[in-house]
């Protein structure tokens, strides 16, 4: 998010998911949509049937490959490269447009200047994409009307993650693909939720809707509304935390609904951390691995046993309805919340959420014309800052929030760990269709049928190793070792393994690396050092 | 550039009958079905053995299938004779007579055809034969007569006179417009006016058009399109090269189906022939037309017959058919204007062309035009392919050409239209033949089967058999064919097999006649025609099956009964011995009996009975 | 598999990609390549048919579904000789049901069944075209017409 | 696009050109039964429920792919049209088994209301029935085939919605099968996704969720419009309930996000709410950190201790030594507090989540 924020000046998807299938490009980087977002995987598979071209940026053969016009297969960590290569082509081939980067964005000469070193020949070799895959896509992308650019955390789980991203916008404000209906830069945000978590201020340096913690305008408003003193100086992001709770620096926490014992990078480390505290509250559905780490452990109440809202990947905001009671003597988070700052000596008090929905709609500019009332129907999209407002389908008309679009010159970094004599596989990590998170793991339909991870391998790995589909193999980082079953398909090439995060049995975050973005603070999933042993 | 005239020119004379005799033999599939093949190889080898100087050729088949294996003997500046039921062991006889002495053998020849030279007396000559005396032939008129492989017979014949001068002398809207004036009508079944068709294609929108030609002769007792492929391909080819300049189209398929090999190397072999004169492909004729023409074979599914199922088996997906509207002519192979006639229907082009549209109106009834290919089949004398003039009557065909019953039984019924027609009983046997009226009858033209039944055929086994045919041949994609004809087919087994109540007419009837209506395609719409007609014809045949429990044709196996006279029955024991289920039991010298209860009713005693003490009732 | 079986194997696959290669992006090739496939394998084996759709970028369901629809296409090694039998309406009205038996008894098999040494498959068409000739039957590409069930013997002595 | 009047049942009705028959006659009120037809899929035409008559027209053409003209006379109720929707309903029904006492699918079959409807008991024909094994060899989806009346919608979703393509029609005539390549089951195809679009298509029981199988009948069911929590799409969910247990999961169709379309966990991840690994009362640590040993308390007793010890934290090493992680799976409204809650009660701005996207 934080590459869009300084690119455009705030961070979302940009379009909208029904403009998909009007789409003519589609260029899609690191993100294994059908798996991670199988009913915009859908749409873009629709999209392709109907002759829309997709351009699909994956080291692995993902299902999308199939219905791919161009694959670009990337070697991991590689992407601003990758991305420095077709803005080569199109600023070279004159395929930029003029109108819209004088009149909406500023910095294109030094775009230009950065550029200029990464001719598609040169990029072949950091990036193993042939180059004319990468004069095709550039061409393809660059003149084609209605193109959109569609990623996932491919992109942004790197120590270059926000570099990516700004690239990205880069990419498609020089071709003037954003601002307008069918093109633009989507980032397709993994969880339900993780929209919504940020336009709600679960961030240390923001209140609700991005307003900064630091502005005492802002502040003052908050503290009025609130009733309380408001600290000035922006918080600490997760790797921090966990950094200083390891030092001691930070003595308890309260964790909602999340895991990092099993989905942070170098779980060793986290859990080291977990342990240091002097007081864990986790609150859960299940005793995760964080939760065995807890003092306490509160009951939540599952989305199908309460009421609330969503903000999906397109900044939908829609209802989430009660199905089911709290299972036993669960409760739904909010009233948890609510009870513990009553204990507090802070009275928190709501019938509904839909109360605490309009409190915050009250503070919040871009949610300001939504209230339940209004959401009955298909949801709303902000920006939706008035009561008469019909949301925001698409984002960044006329003008971007910090006035002119930022063109920035990105020079390529590489992953910080690379292969070597020692470790010289490639892991990178991700999702699977069958599994969300750790939730899944306890569907008993979703887990009979996928109850154990299986490592995607090469068969020329698979060959050296001597293991075939179901053979167990020891895969070993600088970090740790584990044990998981294999898969030997060409869907990787050779040099590469892939792992999903869903199995505590084989936690891949065992091996991954921690080494993080630096504005974003996002951790480097997406490439670790690994070798692999026969399972003896 | 190609000089059609001047070829044809020095082509004069180089065709038969030249300055040797010549031996040609019919080699179309029924001709090597009847042993050609071996009754060549016995030409060449009597020929080399008495150091003849003749040629040996081969030609298609001249239409008198009954006869086959036919050969020809022609000697310089004699009239051409036809030899029919020619064996290897006869061909020493009629090589001596007719090639080494001249005179030709009489009692084995069928006809001749005199070609301006005088006739042989005592043979009949083909224009006022029985056989082909009441025929028109065009459609047919090269078969048997020219070699189908060469294109040079074809072109001294008259070929590509008609593309020569559509592509030099007429726009494509004065080509429709002759066809129009003809009155040709589809041959393939429905009798779609052809100009009318041709003009839908043209006018549809669209720079990329396709014709294509419907050989997936799928009627079980028709075989026009493969004699005519395999006589003839030329002139489809051509007929087709005129409808795509007609209709806008540059490219071509013909969807023969995969059980004709010989048809389709013979049109492979005509096409190469006819690409590398310049006659198919790029700048045809150097005019700038270009028509490029592809052979796809067939698979085995009969409901490829119909236009978009068969489109769909050319974009290689399963022959389901689609819904009409759209027809091909707006939306056909890969959504381009399409054009699709069945072989017949461009054969006859090249004439049309070639002699007006006029001259083609003039035969045939006022809404029929021209002449129709028939296969002639079933239990008459002369099996074979004719070409009539439209408007011809049963009786004429069955009895004049066709010579009558086979060992002159009743005639029962013919069977017109294969699957999608119906069985006429004796009473229209002086219909006309022509499309209206056929289908006023019950039956329909179709593509030009035509199967003569006679008393020893059961009505209702012709009526399951095609049921049997249309039920394994339905594509399963609409309720009332895939579901309809099964249970149709149910019904009629149960009435065979003696089990049938009389309720099921009614049912068998109300089913029929909504399969008839509700049905997707051309195929599940018909396919209730063998049932309705023979159910209105042969209503009795029914009722005998479902009142009396008797097949009155002895036909159906589990309504027969054996019996043995003892009175004739000298107790031999052969049909004890022949009876594979022990049925048959008495004493040595004694009168044997049949037990009904043991008896399969397979009719072994009956065949082995040297005394006829054995009947069927 | 011994090795001469491997060579067999190596030739087919070879033969198996020539054709495809010559097809290339020809549309509508489906049909024609599985015939060329069943030509080369005698029957379209599931891997084979497996390989056709990858390389034409054809769904396997689909290609399944086209390769169960015609009749032509078999799934199911068969036997060296291909007996086919016409059902035609004239070789019905002139016995044609009685030859199959005839067939069926002298090769004691049914429709569409192989021999156990795999000499004959007995299989049935809806019409040769042959019709002049009633009843007609097809072994391998030659035609025999005007038969009775005690010529058939003769017949399958020479396969 | 200009506008075509025609007459349906002698009521005058204007549509625009392009429009089917079955389309003009289902806007303007006037009922046509179909089966193989689906707006969201592309036409068929194949089960010839919807056929009408016009005059002027052969046989009886289905509504459902024919366009309306100018002057059209449509007649959909007359009794050749009543006399083939019954045959067919009788011809479906002879190779259909009867056990609508047990199936699942009762009271929402298409096949059985419009039996029903037009009185139709389905024993006109005795015939060969299929008899195709029931195929079961995967969690979320039970085909029985026997029931399959050949719509293929099943096929179009795969098709054109999923654009999976892992089954299609294979075999012909009354033998034909929908299928995966080979005959294979679902789970042996190895390509299916098990979206189970295909289940919610379904006209008949033929396709069914396996898990909701005897859970309830469909007219015990309550259904509630909610939205998925297993990725950021979105989409919108209807989960019908009974006796406050899931029965099973289904798109609720919001044209602008999923069009009623889902994925397997969507469809079929939501019996993790009753899995019995939940925690249902609050619980406090026994043995060591890291452990896992706890016992259970009430409530009282946790947020009681947890409020105790967070506010002896907080006074002891200040405010920014405590941290919170909020959740990326809960709603916006808890979000909100869990902000508010560092923000206002502990006075600290040291709140994040897993955003990693």
């Amino acid at each position: 998010m934080a590459g869009l924020a300084i690119a455009f000046g705030s961070g979302a998807m940009t379009n909208s998911i029904a403009e998909i299938e009007h789409n003519d490009v589609l260029l899609i980087i690191g993100s294994n949509t059908t798996e991670a977002h199988p009913v915009i995987g859908q749409k873009m598979k629709q999209a392709a049937r109907r002759g829309a071209k997709l351009i699909v940026v994956d080291p692995r053969r993902i299902e999308l490959v199939e219905h791919a016009h161009l694959w670009l297969p990337i070697r991991p960590g590689t992407n601003v490269a990758l991305i420095n290569g077709l803005m080569h082509v199109i600023i070279n081939e004159g395929l930029v447009d003029e109108v819209f980067v004088a009149e909406r964005t500023e910095g294109f000469e030094n775009l230009r200047a950065v550029v200029q070193n990464y001719p598609p020949e040169r990029v072949e070799t950091i990036t193993g994409v042939p180059a004319e895959k990468i004069y095709a896509a550039a061409r393809l992308y660059a003149t084609t009307e209605r193109a959109g650019i569609f990623y996932t955390l491919g992109i942004t789980e790197h120590t270059s993650g926000t570099s990516n991203v700004m690239n990205l916008a880069n990419l498609a404000m020089i071709t003037g693909h954003v601002g307008k209906e069918f093109s633009g830069v989507n980032p397709l945000r993994g969880q339900n939720n993780v929209q919504g978590a940020c336009d709600m201020g679960a961030l240390p340096d923001v209140f609700p809707g991005y307003q900064k913690v630091a502005n005492p305008e802002v502040r003052e408003r908050f503290a009025a509304a609130w009733n309380c003193q408001l600290d000035s100086t922006p918080g600490l992001r997760i790797p921090e935390m966990i950094d200083l709770a390891a030092e001691g620096y930070i003595k308890a926490m309260y964790i909602m609904g999340e895991d990092p014992a099993l989905t942070d990078p170098d779980i060793t480390h986290v859990r080291r951390a977990l342990a240091n505290l002097d007081f864990l509250v986790v609150q859960d559905l299940f005793i995760s691995e964080t939760a065995k780490f807890a003092d306490v452990i509160l009951p939540g109440a599952s989305f199908l046993e309460k009421d609330g809202t969503f903000t999906s990947t397109e900044r939908r905001v829609q209802r989430v309805r009660r199905a089911l009671k709290p299972r036993g003597e669960s409760r739904p988070d909010w009233q948890i919340i609510c009870d513990l700052a009553t204990r507090m000596g802070y009275p928190m008090h709501y019938d509904s959420p839909e109360q605490i929905f309009a409190e915050m709609a009250g503070l919040t500019p871009s949610y300001a014309g939504i209230s339940y009332a209004r959401l009955e129907g298909d949801g709303l999209q902000w920006p939706c800052p008035a009561p008469d407002h019909p949301g925001t389908k698409f984002l960044h008309a006329g003008r971007f929030p910090r006035g002119k679009g930022l063109l920035q010159g990105i020079e390529y970094q590489p992953p910080a760990e690379l292969t070597d004599e020692e470790y010289p596989i490639l892991l990178t990590t991700g999702r699977m269709l069958y599994h969300y998170g750790i939730t899944t793991r306890h569907s008993p339909s979703l887990e009979s049928y996928r109850p154990e991870e299986y490592a995607e391998i090469n068969p020329a790995q698979a060959a050296e190793l001597g293991v075939q589909t179901g053979d167990k193999v020891t895969v070993v980082s600088r970090r740790g070792r584990l044990v998981t079953k294999v898969r030997v398909t060409d869907r990787v090439p050779p040099g590469i393994m892939f792992m999903t995060y869903h199995y505590k049995e084989s936690p891949v975050n065992i091996l991954t690396n921690a080494a993080f973005d630096p504005i974003a603070k996002t951790a480097e999933y997406k490439v670790a050092a690994v070798r692999l042993e026969p399972a003896g | 550039m190609l000089d059609l005239k001047e070829w044809r020119d020095s082509l004069q004379g180089r065709l038969r009958p030249g300055d040797r005799p010549s031996l040609t033999v019919g080699m179309s599939t029924c001709g090597q079905a009847a042993g050609g093949a071996r009754v060549m190889a016995a030409l060449e080898e009597e020929a080399g053995r008495l150091g003849l100087q003749v040629d040996i050729n081969q030609t298609s088949c001249i239409g008198m299938c009954y006869a086959e294996p036919v050969v020809e003997v022609a000697l310089p500046g004699k009239p051409r004779v036809f030899y029919g039921h020619v064996t290897p062991e006869r061909v020493p006889v009629l090589i001596e007579k007719h090639v080494v002495q001249g005179e030709p053998v009489r009692e084995w020849a069928l006809v001749q055809v005199e070609d301006g030279t005088v006739p042989y007396d005592g043979i009949p000559v083909m224009g006022t034969s029985p056989y082909y005396g009441c025929q028109v032939r065009v459609v047919t008129s090269r078969l048997g007569l020219t070699d189908p492989e060469s294109l040079d017979a074809y072109v001294a014949t008259g070929g590509y006179e008609a593309l020569e001068k559509v592509l030099r002398r007429m726009t494509p809207e004065e080509v429709i417009e002759e066809i129009k004036a003809s009155g040709l009508r589809g041959r393939g079944g429905a009798g779609f006016p052809t100009g009318l068709k041709w003009s839908f294609t043209r006018q549809a929108p669209g720079d990329k058009k396709y014709v294509v030609c419907n050989a997936d002769e799928g009627d079980p007792g028709a075989f026009m399109d493969r004699s005519v492929l395999e006589g003839d391909p030329f002139t489809v080819i051509e007929g087709m090269t005129i409808a795509a300049y007609a209709v806008g189209a540059d490219e071509g398929y013909i969807y023969c189906r995969a059980e004709y090999p010989l048809a389709i190397k013979r049109l492979k072999t005509a096409i190469a022939a006819a690409e590398e004169k310049g006659l198919l492909g790029r700048d045809i004729l150097g005019t700038g037309f270009n028509f490029e023409l592809h052979i796809k074979a067939g698979a085995g599914a009969f409901v490829c017959g119909e236009e978009t199922a068969l489109l769909a088996s050319i974009e290689g997906r399963r022959g389901m058919p689609r819904v009409r509207p759209p027809f091909p002519a707006q939306q056909g192979l890969w959504g381009k204007p399409t054009n699709i006639n069945n072989v017949e229907t461009y054969a006859n082009v090249p004439f049309i062309i070639k002699n007006g549209g006029r001259w083609f109106a003039a035969m045939g009834t006022e809404k029929s035009k021209g002449t129709k290919v028939f296969c002639l089949t079933g239990k008459i004398k002369n099996t074979g392919l004719i070409e009539v003039p439209m408007g011809i009557t049963l009786r004429e065909i069955i009895f004049d050409i066709a010579g009558g019953i086979q060992d002159d039984k009743q005639f029962k019924a013919v069977q017109i239209g294969g699957p999608s027609g119906g069985c006429l009983p004796e009473d229209k046997l002086d219909l006309p033949v022509d499309y209206d009226s056929l289908t006023a009858a019950g039956a329909i033209m179709g593509s030009g089967g035509m199967v003569v039944m006679d008393e020893n055929t059961c009505m209702v086994d012709v009526a399951r058999f095609f049921l049997n045919f249309t039920q394994a041949e339905s594509c399963g994609k609409c309720t009332p064919c895939r579901e309809g004809t099964k249970r149709m087919l149910e019904i009629l087994t149960r009435i065979c097999e003696g089990e049938g109540r009389m309720e099921d007419l009614d049912t068998l009837e109300a089913l029929a006649r909504v399969v008839k209506n509700t049905a997707l395609c051309g195929l599940g719409q018909t396919c209730p025609n063998p049932v309705l007609s023979t159910l209105h014809y042969f209503r009795h045949e029914y009722e005998a099956h479902i009142k009396d429990k008797r097949c009155p044709a002895h036909v159906c196996q589990a309504l027969l009964v054996y019996t043995i006279d003892a009175e004739k029955c000298t107790g031999c024991g052969a049909c004890a011995r022949a009876c594979p289920s022990g049925a048959i039991s008495g004493e040595k010298k004694q009168p044997h009996r049949i037990d009904p209860a043991l008896c399969i009713k397979c009719g072994s005693c009956m065949e082995k009975c040297k005394f006829g003490a054995i009947s069927r009732l | 598999m011994d090795a001469s079986g491997n060579n067999d194997m190596n030739i087919k696959a070879k033969a198996l990609a020539d054709v495809l290669e010559r097809y290339g992006g020809t549309k509508g090739a489906l049909i024609p390549i599985l015939q060329e496939a069943q030509e080369i394998y005698g029957y379209l084996p599931r891997e084979i048919m497996q390989e056709i759709a990858k390389k034409l970028k054809i769904p396997f369901s689909q290609v399944y579904g086209v390769a169960t629809f015609y009749t032509q296409f078999h799934l199911k090694p068969r036997g060296q000789n291909i007996i086919r039998i016409c059902q035609g309406t004239a070789c019905h009205v002139r016995g044609g049901a009685r030859l199959l038996e005839a067939i069926s008894k002298a090769l004691g098999i049914g429709k569409n069944e192989t021999t156990a040494d795999g000499r004959f498959t007995l299989e049935t068409v809806a019409c040769l075209g042959s019709c002049g000739l009633a009843p007609v039957m097809m072994i391998n590409e030659e035609t025999y017409g005007r038969l009775t069930p005690e010529k058939i013997p003769a017949i399958l002595e020479k396969y | 696009m200009a506008d075509v009047t025609l007459t349906i049942d002698g009521k005058q009705i204007t549509v625009p050109a392009g429009t089917t028959v079955l389309q003009a006659a289902r806007d303007n009120g006037i009922f046509i039964p179909t089966l193989c037809h689906d707006e969201k899929l592309s036409p068929w035409g194949g089960c010839r429920l919807c056929v009408v008559e016009i005059e002027g027209m052969r046989g009886l053409p289905a509504s459902c792919v024919t366009a309306v003209g100018e002057g059209m006379v449509v007649r959909t109720a007359s009794p050749a049209v009543i006399e083939a929707r019954k045959m067919m309903l009788e011809l479906l029904l002879a190779n259909h088994p009867r056990d609508c006492l047990t199936c699942s699918k009762s009271g929402a079959c298409s096949l059985q209301d419009y039996a029903y409807y037009y009185g139709v008991r389905g024993d006109r024909f005795q015939g060969e029935k299929h008899d195709y094994p029931l195929e079961e060899d995967n969690p979320f989806i039970v085909r029985d085939m026997n029931k399959c009346i050949l719509c293929g919608k099943c096929i179009r979703v795969c098709a054109e919605v999923q654009v999976n393509n892992v089954i299609d029609f294979a075999h012909r005539g009354f033998n034909t099968r929908v299928t995966p390549a080979m005959d294979l089951t679902l789970r042996e195809s190895e390509e299916c996704v098990f979206c189970g679009n295909c289940v919610q298509v379904c006209p008949v029981g033929a396709l069914a969720e396996k898990a909701s199988l005897w859970q309830g009948r469909e007219w015990e069911l309550d259904k509630v419009r909610t939205t998925c929590t297993f990725c950021g799409v979105g989409c919108n969910l209807e989960v019908s309930v009974k006796d406050d247990r899931v029965v099973r999961v289904r798109g609720y169709d919001n044209p602008l996000v999923n069009g009623g379309w889902l994925c397997v966990k969507g469809r079929f991840g939501a019996d993790f709410a009753d899995s019995p690994d939940r925690i249902t009362r609050p619980l406090i640590r026994a043995g060591e950190r890291g452990e896992g040993r706890f016992r259970e308390a009430t409530w009282d007793e946790a947020l009681e201790f947890t409020a105790r010890r967070l506010q002896e934290i907080k006074e002891q090493y200040g405010s920014r030594a405590v941290a919170a992680l909020s959740s990326a799976r809960c709603t916006n409204e808890e979000n909100y507090l869990m902000q508010k809650f560092m923000r206002a009660v502990i006075g600290t701005n040291n709140v994040d989540h897993c955003a990693r996207t």
